[in-house]
Order: structure tokens, then C-alpha cells, then sequence
């Protein structure tokens, strides 16, 4: 394994103080803690919005924070939730006075420090509420599971919610869009090859020369079944239908779609993905209303992708489409 | 040297024998993870009982309850994951049952159902759904019942707690995951050993080792 | 070789019809050709920014097309100059009445071809003035060699000089800043592992397991030195002693800086880079102004990343930050 | 059948030949470029003959000019690279030499030098460049005194030529490049092959080849 860092276990750290040293204007870390603010957090009289969860996915979290987004970010170590102090902490840094909404992916570890987080900042008298994002078809939500990952459909709950902060909104209405996104959310992925953390600097996850993992998560969790390669067509395909099987939608429904890279795959295969994909939109008979092609949610050095459509509305779609500024996401009017 | 400064002793001894043994353990148990999980168990324990060790060798004063409280309390917050949350909130909430009578027979009965009991508040995970907790329910009611019924030694009855984890370990090979990452897996995790129950077993060994000695 | 595609000979194709698929408010392609342009080019009264050469440094060169930027991007097949034709139809098709500015890099494919089509445009009666991006400083400039090759310091150059064509100067202006971006950047880069051309579907050099190379191309030709793998604060000291001795700068000189990855390196690990490289300017006693780090010139999956620093006056600063708006790079104000 | 449409037939057939060729080394010719270069010169050479045989194989009432000029425009216009304006530049300027006399011995001689005269203007590339210059220029020469000097039959000399050209190839091995990507490597390209060189002297091998049935 070869990577760019220093020693495995300062790399979260290092990347940290690296991100502020790129936006020292826009950026602040809190001290003694791995955890990012917008560096004039809090705004006074806004709902703050917060994320986090493991480090491995970036631009997520950190990289999303900033004017019409994330007013703060916890880091875990690669790929593990980040502690409920932490996760305390940020959330009391990013209360400007009308309480914090917590977007959190259901994964238990990052369920549980959540909770713990907020229970801690409540008992402080901030008002916090949460919302979890499940959106990956490939986990069967039933009782013998431990529900559906969040994955890169988290992006769009972040966008919407930070664009609903921004126009002043209260914790409740801030809340029910970011619900509105989750409940019309859907991703699958896929992998070519394994993640390698710098931890064990090995690949967590075999896969043969002619294999690929479909229904991947973004920890290297193996994901639900193994299949010889096929060609970039035929993988947005079984994607594309699996997403769009979850949703069940109208004819002519309106849909934001993101071709989201897992890190180690170059943007020319993405926008091959994107072609087929918005041609399987369309034979569907919806609708691309706005299209996302890029790195959003990665698993570290994993090369695959994923295919995330939500269904829009126009309140999503003005939420969607307005003005942000972070380092991961620009929109401009 | 009185009571409180035995169980202190005890205490430390035993979180550092834990220590060594999770350091030793790492690669396996990242391993483990590997298989039906995301490669960071082994990293997320040592992470934490590190710290908690170094903590607790400074703490010369304090009394049991507060050295097992603070055990759990730098779990929490330097673990993160499932794990953190589990194995820390669990531990730093049991800590209460040691506050008044130190550790003693029935104390340590409390204490493990006590800390059982968390897990399962917290993780809403069964018995068979292939988890820390299919290691610790066997280890649990034996541990209560050697004591309590069969009036053992705690000795005695530690050791065949740890038997009896051991048996849990081995269960959750082959069944299929309901709780943690390997859910996802579906029927995929059949077959693969849970990195949580072992790493259970390995903490329960190295505090039957201390008693020994 | 694992990629998401679909026959090798189709990806340049299906890139750019993916890309259209995404931005089709932005970007339109011209008939029969592998040439995206502005959707509303050729923009009347403005001098046109062109830019364009071998496939697979996505977000470059089709990505940095919109305001602000490019007006037009000819893609070649995979690391091969596009030809003469190509080239020829993207000038007249960004010619708004005002000439047009081809921002070239130094490879003798690229200057080749875009000489033939700057002569064949020249002779429609369009005025195109050419600039030839040299920036990469591992290879020595010599008369033993073809001349330093250009690499991510060309994104500088299309900022610059799109940020001057809209603001309403004539060819002769815009020229004059492209140049002075030319004479004030330098780059470098190294190499974890070779990318993989879908066409030959290898590796394009062979890397030890603990092997980099250092000063290597964008095209996986080989760099100037092999060496062990060395921890990321020392390639990042090489790397940029190597571009600040070229540079050679005054105490309290203002530099932006770029920590550039090539494609298969994750965001996580530039970061870690963009750290120690942040110190090092702080230790030369120079001032950074602005500093990126992303993906901006890549190398379709290679590993590495590449350091650049390019001095700033007030006139570069005011242009490198005024608004942007392209799918690879959006500034506001 | 009059001399026109033989000499077309021949082109049509040496093309053939050529692409065919072409073909069956892309790999290797990529594996060259690989080692001192960006691993695409059996893609960019096969794209571009591919491309001009179709073309040239529907031209049925072409002149002999008209079909060497079409296979240059072709590969200018499907090439790109460096090879592209190289090859099909030169090939396109130099088939005026066939404009008037169609191919003869003479105008033959007349179309290698002006070929070889481009690629140098274009390219700014000498003799030990470590380039296709170093295949053409003792070809060209050789060919040029074997039919104007020693007055050998254009069969004959074409044979030296690609002797010729093959010692220019095996010349590219041992000498560092100062043109082309290779040239980036300093010393490091030295022992290693010239792809442009070798495609060349394919080429000239097929020529001879359709020449001699
Ligand atoms: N809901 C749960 N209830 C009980 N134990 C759980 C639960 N979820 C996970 N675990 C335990 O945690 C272990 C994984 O811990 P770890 O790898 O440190 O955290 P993470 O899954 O967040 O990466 C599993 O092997 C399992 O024993
Ligand atoms: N300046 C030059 N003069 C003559 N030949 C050159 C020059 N540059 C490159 N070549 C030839 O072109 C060959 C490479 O062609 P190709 O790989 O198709 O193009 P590119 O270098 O653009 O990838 C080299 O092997 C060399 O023979
Ligand atoms: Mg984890
Ligand atoms: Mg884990
Ligand atoms: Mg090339
Ligand atoms: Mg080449």
C-alpha cells in the first residue's frame, strides 16, 4: 500500500489542519477537537445545521460546510463515528440561538454517539433535533437488519436543509424538509475494487481481477452480491433499476440525479455512467429537472460509483437549486 | 494496604493486562472486521483502552467505582463507532453498582447484568443477532447462576463465565447477522466470526488471568 | 483492469455526451466533432478562450468551460493531442467577432496541431493569438529536450485569461495575462502508481510496491527519478523545493498554490499534503493568497498529486478571483 | 488496364497491407510507447490507417496523387498526437510530388526527400533525435543514391531502404531522446526503442512487400 500520508493515525488530524490552512476564511476547528465549524459559527439566529461520521468520504463531511449548508462537521477516525463528546461539542459551537438540526446516517455507531450527543447538548439547553438518512436500496430494510445506510443521498438532505436555514427558517421547518428529502431519496452503488484504509493498508475487501461487489456501502463493507465485470452500461443499468424500483414513481415526475464517485474512479467513467443513466431516465418517463456528476461521498481510495435519485418538487427544487458556497459544492443563482 | 487500595490495584492490573491483550489482538480482530465490517475494530479498541489505561495508572486516590466510571466515560469519548457507545456508555453506567460496597461477589453479579442490560438498551440487539451481546448473554447468566445458586467462588465462577463466552464466540460463525454492519450482508455473513463478541472474550480472559495471579 | 466502461474506442465519445447530459444549459457540442463549447457560443463582442488536448485529465479541459473561463475544449482521444480539424472548427466556433486566445500546453502533439489550425482558422479571418503553458519544472528546458511540459498550472492561465475576456479586453490584452501567468507559475508532481489507459488496459509503467516516481507527466510518462516511497511531509518538501527554487521568489511575495490530484488519489490524502505545503510557504517567508486543492488536472486514476505555485501581483489576484461559474470550478464574489 | 489504375490498385493494395500490419503490431507499438511515452502509438497509427483504407479502397477514380493525399488529410484529421500532423502532414504535402508524373522512379525519390524535409520542419527534429527522423533519413538516403547513383531498380532500392531503415531503428535504442515525450526522461530513455522509428520502418517493410508481388 502506498499512500500520501504521514503516520496512519495522525491522518485525520493532518487533514484537518490542512483543510483550514486551504480555507482559513471560511473554516475553523475547534480546539482540541476533530471537528470543523464555519468560522464565523454560530450564526446568530440561525438554525445551524451539523453532520459527521467517519472521515474517508470527503469532501463529506467538512467540505460541505459554509453558506447555505453545514454550519459544522465532526470527523471520526477513517470510517468510524466520531464520539458523542465531540459530536456534543460541535453541536453547542453551531447553536446561534434557534437550536441545531443533526443529519445523521444511519449507521448504529453513528445512531448511538448522536444520541448521546444530543441528549448532552439538550442538558445544556440546546434545542436539537435529527433526522437519519437511509437511503441505500441495496440494504433490505426489515427487522433482521439494521435498516438502510445513509449514503450519497445525504448530500441532497444537506443541501435542502441548509438552503431552508439560510432563508431563516425555524428547527421544525428546517427538519420536515430534510425529511422530505430522505423520504424521496434513493442510492446504489457499486465497487471495482476495495478501499484500503491507512490503518491496515490492505484492501478490506477481496475482489478478483474480473469481479465487481454490487449494493456496496462506503466503509468497504462487502456489499450484497459479487458479479463478473460488466460494462459501464449494464452496471448504471441494474443500478439505475434498483434505485428507481425503490422509488416507484409517476410518469413525469421531476428528479435530481447524482452520479456520485467513490474516489478512485476518474471523472471521464462518471460522465460515461451519467450518459446511460439520463437516457434510463428518460425511457422511464421522468424527468431530469438538474444532474450531479462528481465526488461527493467517496470511500476513500475505492474506485465505483453510485446512483442517487430523488424526486423533486417545487420546494425542493428552489431549496435544491439555491445559492451555496462551500469548498465541495458552489451553487450560484 | 486496605480493601479500596487492593480493588484499585485490581482494577489497574486488570485494564492493563486488557490492554496488551487488545494490543496483541488488533490485527485479528481488524481482520474479523474485515470480513463482515469495515476494518476498524481492532484500531477502535486499542484507540480506546490505550487511553483509558494511561488514564487510570494515574489515578492513585480514587475509589473502584470511579476508576471502572472513568474506564467507561474514555471509551465514549475516544472510541467512537458502534463500539464506543457500547462497550463505554455500558461500562460507564454499570460503574454505579461498585459506588457503594466496592467490588465485591454480588456486586460483580450487579455489575454484569447491569452492563448486559445497556448493551442491549442501547444497541437493541438480541441474543443471536450475531453480536458482542451473543458473547456476553451466555457469559452473564452463567456467572450469576455459578454464584447465586451454585455458590461458587467468584474465581470459579469467572472462570466459567469465560467458558461459556467462549461458546457464544464460536455461535455467531454460523448464523446470519441482524444488528451492526454485517446486516447488510444478509445472509453473506453466515460463515464469518463477530469481531464485538471476540473482542468480549478476549477482556473477559485477561480479567480471569488477573484474578489468577 | 477494471473501468467503468463500455468499449474503449467509445469513451471519449460517451464522456462527452455524458458531460452534455449533465450541464445541457451550459455546454453544447459540435456536430460530428469531440469539441463541447458554451451553450451560447460564440459570445458576441468577447474574446474567445480556447483550450483543449488528449482525453483523460477530467475536470480539464471540457469542465472548465462558462463564465469566466473557457469558451470552448477540443478532446482528443486518451493522452493524444486532438487534430487539426478538430481544433480548427472549436476557434471558429468561439470566435465572437473579437479573436480567440488558444491556451496550449507544451507537448509537440498539441503545438503541432493547434499551429495547423490556428494557420487554417487565420485563414477564415478569425485572429487567434496562441500561449504555450511550460510550467512543469522536472523537465529540464533545454535544447536536448522538447521544452518543459505543461501541466496543472494551465488552470491558472484559463482563469486568468477568461476572467480578462470578460471583463471586455481584445486578444492583445488577454494574451498579455495568460503570458504573465506563464512567467510566474511553476509545478511538479510524483506518482503512487501508473494510470491505466482504457485503450491498452495496463499499467502504463511499471511502480514497485514501495516505488514513486517523482516529476512524473500527466500522460503516465515516466517521471525523472524513481525513489522509495517516502512519508507525504517529505515528497511534499520535495516537490516544492523543487518549484520554489524555479521560482525564486522575494521575501513576502504572494503566491496561490495548488495541491492537485491526479485522479485516483483521495481528497483526504491532498489535504495532508496541502498541510505540510502551507508551512513550507510560511517558512520561505512568502504570503499565500489563495490556496486550491482538488482534482483539476488528472491523469485518468493515477495516484499522486502535484504541487504548484504561481506568484500573484494585483492585477493576477483580482483576475484568479473573480467570478467563475463551470462544472469544475465556480468562484463568487 | 492503363497505368493509372495500376498504380491505384498498388496504393489501395500497399495500404491494405499497411493497415493490416499496423493491426497485428498495435500492441507492440503501444508497449513501446509505454516505456519512453504515454502508451497510445498502436491506438493513434491503427486509428488513423484504419480510417484511411476505408476511405481509400471506395476511391475508384482517384489519380495516384489524389489517393496518397486523401491517406494524409485522413490521418491529420483521425490522428491527433504527434504523429498525426507528422505522418499525415508530410505524407499530404509530399504526395504533390506524384501530381504531374504519377509514381515513377523518379518522383518516388521526390516524395521521400519532401516527406522526410516536413517531418524535420514540423517537428524540429535531427538526425539522433531518437525519432522516426532517425528511420527515415538513412532510408531516404540509401533510396535516393541506390536509384540515382548506382541506377538500381526501384524494387532493389526500396529493399535497401528498409535495411537501411532498420539499422536507423536499432540506431534509436542506444542514444538519448531530445524530441517527443521521451526526451522528458533525460538519460532514462536511453535502451529503449523509438515507437515513431519502428512504425516507420513497418511501413516501409509492407511497401516493399506490395512491391515485390
Ligand atoms: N446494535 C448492536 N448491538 C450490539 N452490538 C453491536 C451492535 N452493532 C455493532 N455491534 C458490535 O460492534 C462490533 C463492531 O464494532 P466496531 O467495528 O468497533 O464499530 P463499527 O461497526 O462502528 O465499525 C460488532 O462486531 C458487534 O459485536
Ligand atoms: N518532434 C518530433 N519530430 C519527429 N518525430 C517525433 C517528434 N515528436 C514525436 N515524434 C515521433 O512520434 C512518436 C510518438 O507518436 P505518438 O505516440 O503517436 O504521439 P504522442 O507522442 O503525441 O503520444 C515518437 O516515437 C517519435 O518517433
Ligand atoms: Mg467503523
Ligand atoms: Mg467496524
Ligand atoms: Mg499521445
Ligand atoms: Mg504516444
Amino acid at each position: 500500500m502506498k499512500k500520501l500520508i504521514n503516520e496512519p493515525e495522525d491522518v485525520v488530524d493532518e487533514m484537518l489542519d490542512g483543510m483550514v490552512a486551504a480555507y482559513p476564511d471560511r473554516l475553523r476547528r475547534l480546539d482540541d477537537a476533530e471537528v470543523l465549524v464555519r468560522a464565523d459559527a454560530p450564526v446568530d439566529g440561525k438554525v445551524g445545521i451539523v453532520s459527521g461520521g467517519g472521515s474517508g468520504h470527503e469532501p463529506t463531511h467538512g467540505g460541505f460546510i459554509g453558506d447555505g449548508m453545514l454550519d459544522g462537521a465532526a470527523a471520526g477516525e477513517v470510517f468510524t463515528s466520531p464520539s458523542a463528546d465531540q459530536l456534543g461539542s460541535m453541536i453547542e459551537a453551531c447553536d446561534g440561538g434557534e437550536g441545531v438540526l443533526a443529519v445523521v446516517k444511519n449507521y448504529e455507531g453513528d445512531v448511538m454517539n448522536f444520541d448521546t450527543a444530543a441528549e448532552m447538548a439538550g442538558m445544556e439547553g440546546v434545542d436539537v433535533s435529527q433526522v437519519v438518512v437511509n437511503d441505500d436500496v441495496a440494504v433490505e430494510d426489515s427487522l433482521y437488519t439494521s435498516g438502510r445506510r445513509g449514503v450519497a443521498g445525504t448530500i441532497l438532505v444537506h443541501k435542502a436543509a441548509g438552503a431552508k436555514a439560510a432563508e431563516g427558517a425555524d428547527l421544525d421547518e428546517v427538519t420536515r424538509v430534510a425529511e422530505k428529502v430522505i423520504d424521496n431519496v434513493a442510492t446504489m452503488g457499486t465497487a471495482l475494487t476495495s478501499c484500503i484504509t491507512p490503518d491496515k493498508g490492505e484492501p478490506t475487501f477481496d475482489l478478483g481481477e474480473d469481479e465487481i461487489e454490487l449494493g456496496i456501502g462506503i466503509h468497504g463493507e462487502p456489499g450484497t452480491e459479487r458479479t463478473d465485470i460488466m460494462s459501464a452500461d449494464e452496471i448504471t443499468e441494474h443500478l439505475t433499476e434498483n434505485v428507481l424500483d425503490d422509488l416507484d414513481l409517476e410518469d413525469g415526475q421531476e428528479v435530481a440525479t447524482i452520479v456520485n464517485g467513490m474516489g478512485g474512479t476518474p471523472l471521464m467513467e462518471l460522465f460515461v455512467v451519467n450518459k446511460r443513466l439520463q437516457e434510463l431516465i428518460d425511457d422511464h418517463g421522468l424527468e431530469t429537472w438538474d444532474a450531479w456528476v462528481g465526488d461527493y461521498m467517496t470511500s476513500l481510495d475505492m474506485d465505483g460509483a453510485s446512483i442517487t435519485v430523488c424526486a423533486v418538487d417545487d420546494e425542493l427544487k428552489e431549496l435544491l437549486s439555491a445559492p451555496a458556497d462551500t469548498p465541495g459544492l458552489t451553487v450560484t443563482e | 494496604m486496605n480493601d479500596t487500595d487492593r480493588q484499585r490495584e485490581a482494577v489497574a492490573e486488570a485494564l492493563e493486562n486488557v490492554t496488551a491483550r487488545l494490543d496483541e489482538e488488533k490485527s485479528h480482530l481488524t481482520d474479523l472486521d474485515s470480513a463482515i465490517g469495515d476494518a476498524d475494530h481492532g484500531a477502535n479498541m486499542t484507540r480506546g483502552f490505550r487511553k483509558a489505561n494511561e488514564k487510570v495508572q494515574d489515578m492513585d486516590e480514587a475509589d473502584p467505582a470511579e476508576l471502572v466510571k472513568t474506564i467507561g466515560v474514555t471509551l465514549v469519548s475516544e472510541v467512537g463507532g458502534a463500539s464506543g457507545p457500547l462497550y463505554g456508555g455500558s461500562i460507564m453506567s454499570a460503574s454505579q453498582e461498585f459506588s457503594e460496597e466496592g467490588i465485591t461477589a454480588e456486586t460483580s453479579v450487579a455489575f454484569a447484568e447491569a452492563y448486559l442490560e445497556k448493551v442491549q438498551d442501547r444497541g437493541g440487539a438480541e441474543i443471536g443477532s450475531k453480536t458482542m451481546v451473543d458473547a456476553l448473554t451466555p457469559a452473564v447468566h452463567t456467572y450469576k447462576k455459578s454464584i447465586e445458586t451454585d455458590d461458587l467462588e467468584p474465581l470459579e465462577a469467572l472462570a466459567k463465565a469465560v467458558d461459556a463466552a467462549e461458546r457464544g464466540v464460536e455461535f455467531t460463525t454460523p448464523i446470519r447477522a441482524r444488528k451492526g454492519r454485517a446486516s447488510y450482508l444478509g445472509w453473506r455473513s453466515v460463515g464469518h466470526q463477530d469481531p464485538g463478541a471476540t473482542s468480549t472474550l478476549y477482556i473477559m480472559e485477561e480479567l480471569l488471568a488477573t484474578a489468577q495471579t
